[in-house]
């Protein structure tokens, strides 16, 4: 390793503390865990948004901590939460028109031509 | 995958350190100072990070749509999936992503070893991922469970198929290493329940192709992840990073870390559905 | 194909007003004439095409189109001389084509005011202030106003809230059909319309009611499709596995063209239809009389017309030539090698089979492009078919006749 | 600025050799080989646009008139047939109705010469190419990457872009995709129209998955020069240059990246679904295996009106910088131009239903499309008030740039409020799909960015090439394109509000009710070939340019922006010394520029540059 000429100054950039990325790491297994158990218990639709949520939370760390969002310019965290909404954005409005001709569909299927 | 930084040696640096070589060989001519450049690199791959994301859209897009209106094809086609096999892949991930958050430590405290020893446990994990993936694959295959144009599951004689045409279709086309269709082995591990329900529904074909589009393209970007670590790793190893200069670990670092993001979410959506 | 009712149609300018009182009865007349009263319909449509056929190429059979044609050496009609509609848009004929117009010339009269508005400042600016000796530079003036610029933010807003007001009214009006509308669904394949009527009777072209609203339910039998018929402002697309409805209630009998506006491959610019809204009472009688054209002609006869309208015409011609498919001259009795070298003679069966599952035997050097029949033809409409195509070979025309009058059908068929 | 004897070279000669050109580093020179290959592929895609126009024209010269060469009735018929059945043949034979007319053998499967110019097949290919090329290979990159790459970096007082490699790495992409585009032109061509619509695309049997890979990397070229110009607006601005400092052509390459970046990879999976369609039947768009053709249309469309807006912000940015340097004016409203630009990007991604009112949409998903359709007129209505203001009082000379803005500001005011008609939900159930929709997003696409590209590189020519043009030639050329224009798509708005359907290949069947539809054609065709006039007309007064242009000064437009502060051509670093601002700066602060007759440029150093 090549290490910078002059003394030991501090580089930029934030080095995350070994026990955070642990605690993180465990706290991901742990949670993976419980979205598996999760799916013994039926809840009906509960079971979606239990599952989605778990999933945003496991991501959220894994940004936060992994990804050092929480250590970055927040210009970076913009750009994250930015590309996040258009992704609703298309999902949303391509889900609404979708789901209000679904009836037209379901009709073609019935009586074919 | 794409090394964002340049690193034409000359230029001027404003910011520059008291030594002799006022910019060190590592930062850009056209970039003032190392962090500069790191935050400039840093940026783009955000951006990259977020085209990577609206890439999976198009893909959760086409899942949302067909299972908010077909409910009932996620519930019956999702048994299929070996629950088991996805966990096991996602605590791979996670960990890889560990290692490698591990590795960018490294990369920035200038522990050389550490980083190359926690780079190759990234990319074997990586390798174990795509194992299992072939094994789920190579169930699937078996078991006729494909995409909707080759979609003719074995042991359900039912006409599961979207429609006649398509059935005969596929059973025409289905070379692959499967002898006739004869055989009925329908996967052990199927809860009762799945095998009950005879007549599949009719689209249970698109969800096979929602599954092996998502699937698919996550695994080739765990594919391009391979060759973007092996990268970093070859540097690692000629020693060109130091804590002035750990950029590209870094990015590609992230762009691992997304992928195992994209993962955290296909997981529950394709295997976890109640 | 283009695709044409029959060839004595008569063909004027869309507008009904253009024409002199006589013409108009003359043409009206005909019109009902030739799609009601099928028995003689065969007759008379053959000695009209005979007449129109031997007609001089220039001159068409209606006299309003020759007028024109005299003009000039082609029809520079500028709309302007266009009777009938508006310099912007054709005549509407429907009762809810009012709603595209009155919005079409608000937005126009707006978007003309903003235009001007704009160009004439800038010529105002461009002349007034052109740099010269005198004006070197420019003169002081604010770059900067936020007073001007909430105003010409403000009064865009609502302008265009009241034109999305306007449009979206419309729009509910033309996409909910009334409750008692008259049902007819409209089935599009590569480059044809089939239009269905509730008695199950299976035309190419649209024949409406006047005094009732139509609704049209409509899919695509491969491609996407879109109907459209500019008179009464209407367009919906044909989407494949899928219904789409739309509905209209025309207010003007006469014939009015039906376009497809969706582009759907090589023949996408001959995809016409007529629009043929009767005159009060007459549509029930054409329609019963339409209905059972199997009962009232013979076998050969019912078979040409099943060619023409189920789409034979398009791929299969009777005079030899080759198109997307074999001719059907000479067909009937003659050996056939097919794709797979096999050969068979062409008999009944071979044509039945062709004709319900077209893939199973595909003859030598053709494309297997043929939409199946199964499930669209019934058995006599099949047997006419048959009987028609045998009438075209020489060596078996006298063997059409005999087999097919045995079974009279007596009963109008159900199926489309 | 001084220009001591020992000037650095400049980046046209610092490195000689073929090498130093494919494999340069220098945004420069990848802004020169972006407008090469650009200006190559607009004229294949002006050929195909000539010979539609031509072709179009023929139906109106021949209908009505005794054919010249009367083909014999095909295959006139033997004792069988009744007239009945000549007639059904001239039908069968598909093309002209008259019977007793020669009919055209212009039927689609028949092999016999057509009576056109081209086939319904070859019809089919030419305007799918002619759209293909033009959107992805001419439009798309145009102003950003060729313009865009050269000028930002220069005006924001850089070195270079952020990204070199990746800058250079964008480049290569797009002569791939060029590539596969020519391979898709050799092998069979495309038919689908540049939409690729769903299960057309599926079922065709023609080059679909070769064309869409190529759109595929094509997209990835757009992507990469996206990320470039964020990382570089955000990273390499001049010391002292903050974000209202910057030219108002940044603002809107800046909001361009951003929609690059965020709707082109939905064009990307787009179209790898619909090549898995094809290769795999994957079966998500394909009704016959379950999928919905309709959710095609959404994946598409999401990601092509963001595009419209990628080639009509830049185009804006450049008229902006025209009209304010040639009004000797201060710009009027700076931020509220600044701002509108972000906003049409932002605003854009909410609009794409409104493509598809008569498609099968929901009358619900219509009515949200529709009403957020028209909040992004406002902001391009705001800009152009705004360069009206700009103008007001100034000293406004006439020059090529200028010529090509205000022609700008005519046609873009034409095509942007014939947007009203089809944003509208009761108007556009009628124009939709018909020659209206296609004079409108000519009049936008063709008058407003490609003219504005023309202003734009007549604008910085003396920049790129160190050479002044001919002002006269410059003039010429602007004002035959803006007359071929409207002569070419004026009409086409008449032939789109009577009824005429967009991608027809023959509409001699509807010259019978619409005989006005002839005359509305020949004019159009008329235009088309004005307008070819003018490009050539463009071409000789830039190339004459190269040659024999007198040596172009550092500042001949006298504008304050940086990249007039350096030589023209500027050196390969862009700056002797990299440019500090004090809080004086303002970039459209022409006050201390004197015009010097002499030398026939702007001398003087604005306001606040050290």
């Amino acid at each position: 390793m090549k290490t910078a000429e002059s003394g030991r100054q501090e580089g930029f950039g934030h080095v995350v503390p070994l026990g955070t990325l642990l605690a993180v790491f465990a706290a991901l297994i742990v949670l993976t865990g419980i979205t598996v158990a999760a799916t013994w218990v039926d809840l009906g639709s509960a079971n979606l948004f239990i599952a989605m949520g778990i999933a945003a939370v496991k991501a959220t760390l894994v940004a936060l901590y992994f990804m050092h969002l929480r250590y970055d310019h927040p210009f970076n965290a913009l750009i994250f939460v930015v590309g996040l909404l258009f992704l609703t954005l298309f999902l949303g409005l391509t889900l609404l028109d979708t789901r209000q001709y679904q009836p037209e569909i379901q009709a073609a299927v019935e009586n074919p031509v | 995958m794409n090394d964002l930084t340049a690193l034409a040696p000359h230029g001027v640096s404003a910011q520059s350190e008291q030594g002799h070589h006022p910019h060190p060989d590592y930062v850009a001519h056209h970039f003032d100072s190392a962090e500069q450049q790191f935050d400039a690199g840093k940026l783009g791959v955000w951006v990259f990070l977020v085209t990577e994301i609206l890439f999976f859209s198009g893909l959760f897009c086409a899942y949302a749509v067909y299972r908010g209106n077909h409910p009932e094809v996620f519930v019956y086609a999702h048994h299929f999936l070996d629950k088991n096999l996805g966990a096991l892949n996602t605590a791979v991930l996670i960990f890889s992503s560990l290692t490698m958050a591990l590795a960018v430590r490294a990369a920035q405290l200038e522990q050389r070893r550490a980083l190359i020893a926690f780079l190759l446990v990234t990319l074997l994990c990586a390798f174990v991922f795509l194992g299992v993936k072939y094994v789920e694959y190579r169930q699937k295959w078996e078991h006729g469970l494909l995409w909707a144009g080759r979609y003719h599951a074995t042991g359900q004689e039912s006409n599961h198929g979207p429609e006649a045409a398509s059935a005969d279709r596929g059973a025409a086309v289905a070379a692959g290493p499967r002898a006739g269709e004869t055989t009925p082995a329908v996967p052990p591990e199927l809860p009762p329940e799945a095998t009950a329900s005879e007549d599949a529904p009719r689209l249970v074909g698109v969800f096979f192709s929602i599954y092996f589009a998502m699937t698919g393209l996550h695994a080739l970007h765990v594919i391009g992840g391979i060759g973007a670590v092996t990268w970093i790793l070859a540097r690692a190893v000629r020693g060109d990073f130091n804590r002035f200069y750990f950029g590209p670990v870094d990015y590609v670092g992230l762009y691992w870390h997304l992928v195992d993001l994209v993962w955290i979410f296909l997981f529950p959506l394709l295997y976890l559905i109640h | 194909m283009r695709r044409r009712l029959a060839t004595d149609r008569y063909s004027y300018s869309h507008g009904q007003g253009t024409l002199p009182a006589a013409m108009k009865r003359e043409a009206l007349s005909h019109n009902d004439t030739r799609g009601g009263d099928t028995r003689g319909g065969a007759d008379r449509r053959a000695a009209s095409a005979a007449q129109a056929a031997r007609a001089v190429p220039a001159s068409r059979g209606s006299e309003a189109c020759d007028l024109r044609r005299q003009t000039g050496l082609f029809a520079w009609g500028l709309p302007l001389a266009q009777a009938g509609g508006s310099f912007w848009l054709p005549d509407p004929a429907s009762t809810t084509a009012h709603y595209t117009d009155y919005l079409f010339y608000a937005i126009f009269y707006i978007s003309a005011f903003f235009f001007a508005l704009i160009v004439v400042l800038m010529t105002v600016f461009l002349i007034l202030y052109r740099r010269r000796d005198s004006r070197s530079k420019a003169d002081k003036a604010p770059s900067h106003s936020t007073v001007l610029e909430l105003f010409w933010t403000f009064v865009p807003v609502c302008i265009v809230i009241y034109i999305f007001a306007a449009g979206f009214i419309g729009y509910m009006e033309m996409r909910t059909a009334p409750p008692d509308a008259y049902e007819i669904r409209v089935t599009g394949q590569k480059w044809k319309w089939f239009f269905t009527y509730p008695t199950g009777y299976v035309d190419e072209n649209l024949h409406v009611p006047i005094d009732r609203p139509v609704r049209l339910v409509m899919t695509s039998r491969d491609v996407i499709h879109s109907l459209f018929i500019p008179a009464f402002r209407l367009k919906m697309d044909l989407v494949p596995g899928r219904y789409t409805s739309t509905w209209f209630h025309a207010v003007r009998p006469g014939e009015y063209p039906l376009l497809c506006a969706e582009y759907c491959g090589d023949n996408h610019s001959s995809m016409l239809a007529e629009v043929v809204v009767h005159e009060p009472g007459r549509f029930e009688k054409w329609l019963e009389e339409a209905s059972n054209f199997m009962k009232n002609l013979s076998p050969v006869e019912a078979g040409r017309i099943l060619y023409q309208r189920q789409g034979c015409a398009q791929c299969h011609s009777l005079d030899g030539t080759r198109k997307v498919g074999p001719s059907f001259k000479n067909a009937y009795g003659e050996p056939v090698r097919f794709a797979d070298g096999t050969t068979a003679v062409a008999d009944e069966n071979y044509l039945r089979e062709s004709i319900l599952v077209p893939d199973a035997k595909i003859v030598a050097g053709y494309p297997p492009q043929m939409p199946p029949y199964q499930g669209l033809l019934d058995e006599d409409k099949i047997a006419a078919l048959i009987a028609f195509i045998k009438s075209l070979s020489d060596a078996h025309a006298d063997e059409a006749t005999p087999p097919a009058d045995a079974d009279e059908a007596p009963a109008p068929d159900a199926s489309p | 600025m001084d220009h001591s004897s020992s000037a650095p070279v400049d980046y046209l000669h610092a490195d000689r050799g073929i090498r130093s050109w494919i494999f340069t580093l220098d945004h420069k020179r990848i802004g020169v080989m972006y407008l090469v290959g650009i200006a190559a592929s607009l004229v294949l895609g002006g050929l195909f646009a000539l010979a539609i126009r031509t072709h179009l024209a023929i139906p109106a010269l021949t209908h009505g008139t005794t054919p010249a060469a009367s083909v014999p009735a095909v295959g006139e018929p033997a004792a069988v047939a009744a007239p009945e059945a000549a007639a059904v043949q001239a039908d069968a034979a598909a093309g002209l109705a008259a019977e007793g007319q020669a009919p055209t053998a212009a039927s689609t499967l028949q092999e016999t010469p057509p009576r056109y110019l081209l086939t319904p097949r070859q019809y089919n290919r030419v305007f799918t190419l002619h759209g293909a090329i033009m959107i992805f290979l001419v439009i798309i990159p145009g102003i950003p990457a060729a313009l865009g790459n050269f000028v930002l970096p220069l005006m924001l007082g850089a070195k270079d872009v952020a990204f070199p490699r990746l800058n250079l790495a964008s480049f290569h992409l797009w002569v791939i995709g060029a590539v596969f585009f020519l391979a898709v032109l050799f092998t069979g061509g495309l038919d689908t129209g540049w939409t690729f619509y769903t299960p057309y695309s599926t079922t065709t049997d023609t080059r679909v998955v070769t064309a869409a890979l190529g759109a595929f990397i094509l997209g990835f070229s757009s992507i990469f020069t996206g990320i470039n110009f964020i990382a570089t607006v955000h990273m390499l601005r001049a010391r002292g240059m903050s974000w209202f400092k910057m030219p108002l052509f940044v603002w809107s390459l800046y909001a361009t990246a951003v929609i690059q970046v965020l709707a082109t990879p939905v064009l990307g999976i787009t179209l790898l679904l619909v090549a898995a369609e094809r290769i795999f039947g994957l079966g998500i768009f394909d009704p016959k295996l379950g999928g919905d053709p309709v959710l095609f249309q959404h994946f598409f469309w999401f990601y092509s009106h963001p595009a419209v807006y990628i080639m009509i912000l830049p185009g804006m940015g450049v008229v902006s910088e025209s009209i304010s340097t040639f009004s000797r004016k201060h710009i009027f409203g700076y931020r509220f131009i600044a701002f509108s630009s972000v906003a049409i990007a932002l605003l854009g991604f909410l609009v794409w239903g409104h493509h598809m009112f008569t498609s099968g949409q929901s009358r619900l998903a219509g009515m949200i499309f529709s009403a957020l359709t028209f909040s992004v007129s406002i902001p391009s209505a705001i800009k152009v008030f705004n360069w009206l203001a700009t103008m007001y009082k100034g000293s406004i000379s006439l020059q090529t740039p200028m010529c090509y803005a205000l022609a700008f500001l005519f046609l873009f005011g034409i095509g942007g409020l014939t947007g009203l008609f089809l944003g509208a939900l009761s108007t556009d159930v009628h124009l939709h799909d018909t020659y209206f929709v296609v004079a409108h997003f000519h009049y936008v696409m063709f008058g407003g960015t490609l003219v504005a590209f023309l202003g734009g590189l007549h604008y910085w020519w003396p920049k790129m090439t160190g050479k002044m043009f001919d002002e006269t030639l410059g003039r010429l050329g602007a004002l035959a394109i803006f007359l071929g224009l409207n002569l070419t798509f004026f009409p086409q708005f008449v032939l789109g509000s009577r009824g005429m359907p967009r991608r027809y290949f023959d509409y001699s069947l509807l010259l019978d009710r619409h005989p006005e539809f002839a005359g509305l054609n020949v004019l159009s065709t008329a235009g088309a070939f004005l307008t070819g006039l003018g490009f050539v007309i463009v071409v000789i007064c830039l190339a004459h340019s190269l040659w024999r242009g007198r040596p172009a000064p550092a500042n001949p437009w006298g504008a304050a922006t940086l990249e007039w502060q350096t030589s023209s051509p500027p050196p390969k670093e862009n700056f002797l010394r990299p440019p500090v601002l004090s809080e004086s700066y303002d970039p459209y602060y022409l006050d201390d520029l004197e015009y010097d007759d002499k030398t026939g440029a702007y001398a003087g150093v604005p306001l606040g540059l050290a």
